[in-house]
């Protein structure tokens, strides 16, 4: 099973986590117009490539960012929200 | 011992012509360029020769002929649906199917088994209700059986499953078939090749040319071909094609596992498909026990297998058929399923002329094989998307207009 | 009028076993399960009894361990931590900035905290800790967990005082590592709702391996004197 | 005749424990530690199956786990590998895949027909005419499959179990021991894997009459045994590789998920064979088979035997043969230079007729039809021609294949590994490997005995230093092999085939050809056409030569041709196994035992289980159902609401966070107050509702759906993760049980109980309170869902029983019944009320299930606002109206989900209906198109059968249109007394 490594509870098999999706910017309601908005709601980059995702581990409550190879499955870097340049 | 079968008896030599032929080089253009060589691609070449005499076609496939997810589903052929849109688009593909073999002289071993959609939950019963009301209305053969009627048609089936989410009912679909599904993309690429079109397999899209909003060629690592018309029939790698044109969809990428038994003695005739404990289930002619589960919980664009799959579906499967205890796992495999937002694919007509997509096939790519392929065909001969397809244009996301078949959710097979 | 009885997560599941009963903070707790013997034998392999009559009281929030430490409490330093309180009280840190205080009995530090909390403090949250708390046993307990569960516990080092939020069966747990006359034992905080699902499965394979519920008296004599 | 040798040193049966069995209804007698083959060979038994497709009898081929053709039934077991499968006392085996017992097999007849059966052959026929298909595919069906499944086979549960080492070696043959040593000597903890009984892998039965092994294999495991940090474990197989070092260890008992620091894979090479006609007769075997046979068993393969050679293996094996008194008739050698080790010589002097240059053309079969009797040999040219005219025959009772291996690189492959082809050794090698993972011995292409320690100790080394032990170690150079152990080309044409490639699948050679000429010429396209790998041993003993055959009839490369892809697993493993003990977590609330006192009967809701209704004896369960709902209309009821999903916010930012995630408005809601929030997902979608209650300035309980309260509460701490809003957000779900007590008389009951004011005044309607009950703290508040007077009483977990006794003593007074979800269902719609998940789906938005009324598009902003801004622009899709039957209707009750139809078209769905006994009617919830959705009109919904019914749209709520009932007890029980 593969390994995700939780900034908090270090690495634990992926069973443990619930995996949200590929982390996006929403746009300012206000300003974006019908058509950038749908596309924030409905569009996705399915295109593989080294994504930073919303991860949970469930026994704990952390969320964590995730990035990864999604062609590889292979895990670059794990860290807390924010703490990015950490 | 059919009569046909004497003659490899009779004959020296091997009787049979080539299926497709081989190609050394791509020509300089064609009338239209299909991405991917799987049942769906190959059907719409073949439509494209047949219906409309459009036989000047390249058909590219970056790995060999059916490849894919047409190598690589649980054959199960269906249309019991939940909207008018899915449940006419599927049935007009279960009556293409029931005549295919004949029309390609080609056993595709189709074979109508009947297929019952488990409902262990209150809400699982209305959603089946559902279901069956739309089809019965839509002339659609479906219908809500009980626990008996489960219980009739396997006598050996624990419908309480093990006491963890008895069977109260099913949606019962008698047309519910499966087919040898490489087949499907021979019998289609023999017949498309025949009338001219062809398949160059280990030929890899490198790019798409497009000036002012329109398709002008396409660039192979076999070398650059001009076409005013490129279909994309490519499943789980859609997104890398679209990108290439900056065209935005909501595809996502999840694979989805499969699993196979050691050949037995044939015991199972219907396929079962549990939504809640995430089971399809059916026999194969080989006597194999064929089997899947829902999809991967995250993105992943390669076919690699997992060992959660296996304990998952093992466990549920036991649960089902606790009898199955000593059965073995001989194989298991994957394939890329391009999920949509609404579990209705996304078909027709793109922001780029020229480009049209065939994807967003999700789970349920094999059984729609002929008639996306009619459709398609239409659609890219007439630069008009076919009526049977205009639920599922990419245009329906940014309208808010998505179609329901998410209201049906469960295991989409 | 007279203070209601408290009521633990497994007390269906473990009425189906005991005889002896006791009341400890307004709980009734089984005391012994079988003859001494059975539970002597059961030590042997593995032992599970109910702690959930413990007290205990959680908060959490950016300024929870400021909070803690201007009401002289000193939670321990690092994430994923517990430290001793008092006589023989504990304090985990719950990833961060989360805390569970838990008393032994005659200590009233979760009390204490949950009253002058109350409603909570800039930046410090009241948490209600209504777990079951599950205590497991014995030589053979380490076999039961690799039955269970996904961590490596041999691997952990005892005297950082690790604490592991992970999942049993299924089912998310808190789990503190420690001894018992020179044996593993696990103290393990789960949701009450599924305490009677993780209890009976642990029993079960517990009883495979020659092992049991026993009452807690056979593994915290102290606790009732 | 027994065929069982003087002891042989090192052999694995115990000739003082006889075992009785029976195969095929005869009586045998073996030793423990005879596998059924090994016992079968020993008393003279040769054919043991039937193969797949065409039936031909068929005996031992490798005694190692590939022996698909005599695999067997004993009782409910089915697919035994009599090859490795050990006998038992009293054990049944039957020979699987036959018709009328092994012997007398009727499908025999396939055989004869296969010329009619040409590779594909059922893609070409049956098909037409098309009436026909279901007849055939029923005789095609029922003649395949191989064992049989037994449904009186009991649900087998095994204790599968996690495990842990640094370094896993896999395969205990001399570099796999070896590894291990020198891994554990590096400070690792060291796990050795390997699927037989016994360690040494072919150090066991390659002895080739050399002292050398036996000597390397005793000090090897002695070596092992005596290291505490190296565990061994046998009669194991290590079943697939899996992300990040995780091993399925498949044994007997069960399955053990062992996560590896690092991997070695020493797993060997599987002995491949030589392709002619007839090759499948039994006693061909290959010659490793053979050895396994002598060293293992201590049974003699053969009398006089033909040596087919392409490698100093065979040499060895033939002196192997010598020596256990076997008499060698010809060493054929398909090479054309002369063997060059001192084995060669070896063999000249135990006086072995040698035929250099030479192949088997094909075997005869004997009178019997079950057994070889003779082979022809004749020359074969440099370019691999068999050349007949030269052909002499040559009497024997069995034919031992030397030629060639293949590597074990499946689990390599999984482990994403490219595989080269080495032309000097004529056979793939690991190509670059993926971190943590190595190779050692045959599987990487190494062979000769010292070479393979060597490679070991290498592999050993480079694992320990990967995770940081040992000293560093430089480039360890291993001598490469000096002659090739494998032929490029062992395959023999025939004009008459039978020259078997896939033992399996029953695919000879021109079926390639045959295959290739339809256009099947790449290998993938080819194994799908073929089958070729497709069987139970997964092409262990085909794939290899079926890449050496497309390659030649293509004129590519080996590496050009490539391999296909292999995946888990590597040998078939259990679903018994697979699945373990089978865990299903499931959730009761903590007054679950009440209930069950009480009969209730329960129903699974998510993983929570719930009181559907209270089972009363000699009611139905209509009767039951009525009973409670007519007891919360006239008097009172308790239901436990605990599975609500109930989450707070604390803090200065509270009533902000509840404005943006949900679509109402909680900012002016008042301390003490509640309101009914909506939540909405980002497309606008309605996915959840409940109650929130404002406890205090900055402190809010709310609740969710009982399906809903996990994943809320995880998206709304993901949100605040990012909005970094000042609250603190806690999931108290499971620790706090709650009930509604409902009824005229819920006041009065709790009047005695409540330390703090509970009149009208003092606890209006939507009113929220905090205080104790009987002493238990406790939250109730105001609610109206059921639609009559009614608390919901939120107290810690630990006094949910202790409350539900004291609120059921209280009403007893008044009769009170508990009631389950049933009632409350139908108790809700009287009162209009939407359920989320039924009265909606996966796309519905609050407009269309007339939730407008919460959803404030005026606010800032909230989850959802900007798409339904979108939405509110389009015309409305469909809408949630409520309808009436005709009270005089008598007819069948509508179903939840029945059509809405007008003028032959679907317009809409029934989500909820029920007879309700308060108005004396059907009354109940449906989905129409906007303009149908008027007060008054009339639609028409098709029930079962298909017959029609009118129904007339009402305006909600059906039952006590004022809520008066709700709002004021006075009102409530003035009406119920009336």
């Amino acid at each position: 099973m593969k390994l995700l490594r939780c900034p908090i509870n270090g690495p634990r098999p992926v069973s443990e986590f619930f995996y949200w999706g590929e982390m996006r910017a929403m746009p300012d309601p206000n300003v974006a117009d019908d058509a950038q908005w749908a596309d924030y709601v409905f569009n996705r980059n399915g295109a593989p490539g080294i994504k930073k995702e919303w991860w949970h581990h469930m026994p704990s409550g952390v969320w964590f960012v995730v990035e990864r190879d999604t062609e590889r499955d292979d895990v670059k870097r794990t860290y807390l929200y924010g703490q990015e340049s950490a | 011992m059919p009569y046909r079968l004497l003659r490899f008896a009779l004959s020296s030599k091997h009787p049979e012509p080539r299926m497709f032929r081989s190609h050394d080089s791509l020509k300089s253009s064609y009338d239209v360029v299909i991405i991917g060589a799987g049942g769906h691609g190959l059907a719409a070449a073949y439509y494209f020769a047949r219906d409309h005499g459009i036989t000047n076609i390249a058909v590219l496939e970056k790995g060999y002929i059916g490849g894919g997810n047409t190598g690589r589903n649980t054959t199960i052929i269906r249309s019991n649906y939940l909207t008018p849109e899915g449940v006419a688009f599927y049935d007009q593909s279960v009556k293409l199917w029931q005549d295919l073999s004949a029309e390609f002289d080609l056993n595709l071993f189709y074979s109508t088994r009947g297929h019952f959609t488990l409902a262990h939950t209150d809400s699982a019963m209305r959603t089946t209700r559902w279901r069956a009301e739309v089809n019965k209305h839509l002339g659609v053969d479906s219908e809500v059986v009980y626990a008996d009627d489960v219980q009739k048609a396997c006598p050996q089936m624990d419908i309480t499953c093990a006491g963890n989410a008895p069977i109260l009912g099913a949606l019962y679909h008698a047309p519910g078939a499966i087919a040898r599904h490489d087949a499907v993309a021979w019998g289609y690429g023999r017949g498309a090749d025949q009338r001219g079109v062809e398949i160059h397999q280990k030929t890899e899209v490198l790019g798409i040319d497009v000036e002012a909003g329109e398709i002008k060629g396409v660039t192979t690592n076999r070398g650059y071909i001009s076409t005013r018309k490129v279909l994309c029939a490519v499943a789980g790698s859609t997104p890398r094609i679209t990108q290439m044109l900056y065209i935005r969809t909501p595809l996502y990428i999840h694979p989805l596992q499969a699993m196979v038994t050691e050949p037995m003695k044939p015991w199972l005739d219907p396929i079962f498909v549990s939504g809640s404990l995430h089971v399809y289930v059916s026999q194969s002619a080989r006597g194999e026990l064929v089997m899947g589960a829902s999809l991967d919980p995250y993105e992943v664009q390669n076919t690699r297998s997992t060992f959660d799959f296996v304990e998952g579906l093992a466990s549920h499967m036991l649960d089902m058929f606790p009898f199955l205890s000593n059965a073995k796992i001989n194989r298991q495999w994957a394939g890329l399923a391009d999920m949509t937002p609404d579990f209705a694919p996304i078909m027709g007509k793109t922001p780029v002329k020229g480009f049209y997509l065939d994807s967003g096939w999700g789970t349920w790519g094999f059984k729609a094989t002929p008639v996306s392929g009619k459709t398609m065909s239409y659609t890219v001969a007439k630069d008009e998307n076919h009526e049977l397809i205009r639920g599922f244009t990419l245009s329906r996301f940014k309208d808010f207009k998505l179609t329901g078949e998410k209201g049906a959710a469960s295991v989409g097979h | 009028m007279n203070a209601p009885l408290r009521t633990s997560p497994l007390h269906s599941a473990m009425s189906k076993l005991t005889s002896q009963w006791k009341s400890i903070n307004q709980m009734q707790v089984a005391t012994g399960i079988g003859t001494a013997n059975e539970e002597h034998e059961k030590l042997k392999s593995i032992a599970l009894t109910d702690l959930s009559h413990r007290k205990r009281c959680g908060l959490k929030g950016a300024n929870a361990e400021a909070w803690l430490k201007s009401i002289d409490i000193e939670p321990p330093a690092g994430i994923n931590q517990w430290a001793p309180l008092g006589a023989c009280s504990l304090i985990a840190r719950l990833a961060s900035s989360e805390f569970l205080l838990e008393d032994n009995v005659g200590q009233n530090y979760a009390d204490r905290v949950r009253t002058q909390l109350g409603r909570g403090a800039p930046g410090v949250t009241p948490v209600l800790r209504q777990d079951a708390e599950i205590a497991l046993a014995g030589p053979r307990v380490n076999e039961l967990l690799l039955q269970t569960c996904s961590v490596n516990f041999t691997a952990l080092d005892l005297a950082s005082r690790p604490i592991v939020m992970t999942s049993i069966i299924g089912v998310s747990v808190l789990l503190i590592p420690g001894a018992w006359r020179g044996a593993p034992l696990y103290q393990i905080w789960c949701d009450g709702t599924y305490a009677p699902y993780l209890w009976d499965q642990l029993r079960k394979i517990a009883e495979e391996l020659g092992g049991g519920a026993v009452g807690l008296d056979a593994l915290f004599a102290e606790n009732t004197q | 005749m027994s065929k069982r040798l003087p002891a042989v040193a090192g052999e694995w049966i115990d000739r003082n424990q006889p075992i009785e069995f029976t195969f095929e209804g005869q009586h045998y007698s073996g030793f423990a530690g005879d596998t059924i083959s090994s016992a079968l060979h020993a008393a003279g038994v040769h054919a043991m199956g039937r193969s797949f497709k065409h039936h031909r009898l068929r005996g031992i081929l490798s005694m190692a786990n590939h022996d698909i053709n005599s695999m067997m039934q004993v009782g409910e077991r089915l697919n035994l590998r009599a090859d490795v499968t050990p006998i038992e006392r009293g054990m049944n085996a039957i020979a699987i895949n036959t018709r009328g017992g092994l012997r007398a097999d009727r499908l025999a007849i396939m055989d004869k027909l296969s010329a009619f059966l040409p590779v594909g052959f059922y893609y070409k026929a049956f098909h037409t005419p098309k009436s026909f298909f279901p007849k055939w595919e029923r005789t095609i069906r029922n003649a395949s499959g191989l064992g049989e499944i037994k449904f009186d086979t009991p649900r087998i549960k095994t204790p599968k179990r996690y495990d842990f080492c640094d370094v896993l070696v896999i395969g205990a043959g001399p570099s796999g021991l070896a590894a291990a040593i020198a891994a554990a000597d590096a400070g690792a903890d060291v796990v050795v894997v390997d699927e037989n009984a016994r360690p040494g892998g072919s150090l066991t039965f390659q002895r080739g009459a050399d002292a050398h092994v036996d000597n390397a294999r005793w000090e090897l495991i002695s070596a092992v045994r005596s290291r505490r940090n190296i565990r061994l474990i046998l009669a194991t197989e290590a079943a697939g590789y899996y992300g990040d070092h995780w091993v399925p260890l498949v044994d007997k008992e069960k399955i053990s998920k062992m996560r590896a620091r690092s991997v070695i894979a020493a797993t060997g090479a599987f002995e491949q064979p030589a392709v002619f006609r007839n090759n499948d007769l039994p006693g061909i075997m290959l010659a490793s088979a053979a050895q396994r046979l002598i060293y293992r068993y201590g049974v003699k393969p053969f009398e006089r035997v033909v040596v087919l050679a392409a490698n100093t293996e065979g040499y060895r094996a033939v002196l192997d043969f010598h020596t256990q008194g076997v008499k060698v008739a010809a060493l054929v050698d398909l090479r054309a230079q002369a063997e060059s080790s001192e084995f060669a010589e070896k063999v000249r002097q135990a006086g072995v007729k040698l035929l250099q240059g030479y192949c088997i053309y094909e075997a005869l079969v004997n009178r019997a039809k079950d057994h070889v009797e003779a082979v022809v040999v004749c020359p074969i040219s440099a370019s691999g021609n068999a050349q007949p005219g030269a052909a002499l025959t040559i009497f024997c009772d069995g034919v031992a294949m030397s030629v060639g291996f293949t590597p074990a690189l499946n689990l390599l492959y999984q482990a994403g590994m490219k595989a080269r082809y080495d032309q000097r050794i004529e056979q793939f090698v690991p190509g670059e490997l993926v971190a943590g993972v190595f190779a050692a011995g045959r599987a990487n292409g190494i062979y000769s005995l010292q070479s393979k320690i060597r490679d070991g100790e290498r592999a050993g080394l480079e694992a320990a230093r990967y995770l940081g032990l040992g000293t560093p170690i430089g480039p360890v150079v291993v001598p490469a092999e000096t002659s090739s152990p494998t032929h490029p080309y062992p395959i023999i044409d025939h004009p008459k085939g039978k020259n078997f490639v896939d033992f399996d699948e029953d695919i000879q050679v021109k079926d390639f050809v045959n295959a290739a000429q339809e256009g099947f010429d790449n290998i993938e396209l080819m194994k799908r056409y073929t089958t070729v790998g497709m069987g139970p041993s997964q092409g262990k003993h085909s794939n290899m030569n079926a890449i050496r055959i497309l390659a030649k009839i293509t004129g590519k490369s080996i590496q050009e041709v490539g391999t296909t892809t292999a995946r888990p697993f590597f040998h078939p493993a259990p679903l018994s196994h697979l699945a373990g003990r089978s865990f299903n977590p499931e959730r009761v609330t903590p007054m679950h035992d009440r209930h069950v006192t009480l009969n209730a009967k329960l129903m699974q809701a998510g993983v929570w289980l719930r009181p559907e209704y209270y089972h009363v004896s000699g009611k139905s369960k209509d009767q039951a159902v009525s009973d409670e709902v007519r007891a919360i209309r006239q008097s009172l009821g308790l239901i436990d609401v605990g599975t609500l999903g109930k989450l707070e916010v604390y803090g200065v930012d509270a009533a902000e966070f509840l404005e943006r995630i949900y679509t109402g408005r909680f900012a002016n809601l008042k301390a003490g107050m509640t309101r009914y929030a909506v939540m909405c997902d980002e497309s606008g979608v309605m996915i959840d509702d409940g109650v929130v209650a404002r406890l205090a300035d900055q402190q809010f309980y709310f609740t969710t759906t009982t399906t809903g309260s996990a994943t809320v509460y995880r998206e709304l701490t993901r949100l605040n993760t990012m909005w970094r809003l000042n609250v603190g957000i806690v999931n108290v779900t499971g620790h706090f049980a709650a009930v509604n007590l409902a009824g005229p008389h819920s006041r009065s009951a709790l009047q005695g109980l409540a330390d703090f004011d509970v009149s009208e005044a003092g606890f209006p309607y939507l009113g929220v309170r905090e205080g104790h009950v009987s002493g238990i703290p406790a939250r109730l508040m105001r609610v109206g869902f059921v639609g009559e007077l009614g608390y919901e009483i939120h107290v810690p977990a630990e006094y949910g029983a202790a409350l539900w006794d004291v609120l059921m003593d209280a009403g007893r007074p008044f009769g009170i019944r508990p009631f389950g979800v049933e009632a409350q269902r139908l108790l809700r719609l009287e009162k209009g009320h939407v359920i989320v998940g039924q009265d909606t789906d996966g796309l519905t938005t609050p407009f269309e299930a007339a939730s407008s009324f919460a959803v404030k598009m005026d606010k800032p902003f909230f989850i959802g606002q900007r798409s339904l801004k979108i939405i509110q622009a389009k015309p409305l899709r469909q809408s949630l109206v409520a309808f009436v039957l005709d009270n005089s209707y008598s007819g069948a009750t509508p179903k939840e989900c029945h059509l809405v139809i007008d003028r032959g078209d679907m317009v809409g769905r029934v989500t909820s209906v029920a007879f309700s006994e308060a108005l004396g009617q059907v009354i109940g919830l449906a989905y129409v198109t906007p303009e149908l959705a008027n007060i008054g009109a009339k639609i028409q919904i098709r029930i079962d059968g298909g017959a029609m019914v009118e129904a007339t749209i009402v305006k909600p709520p059906f039952y006590d249109a004022e809520g008066a009932r709700q709002k004021s007890a006075a009102i409530a029980t003035t009406k119920a007394a009336a």
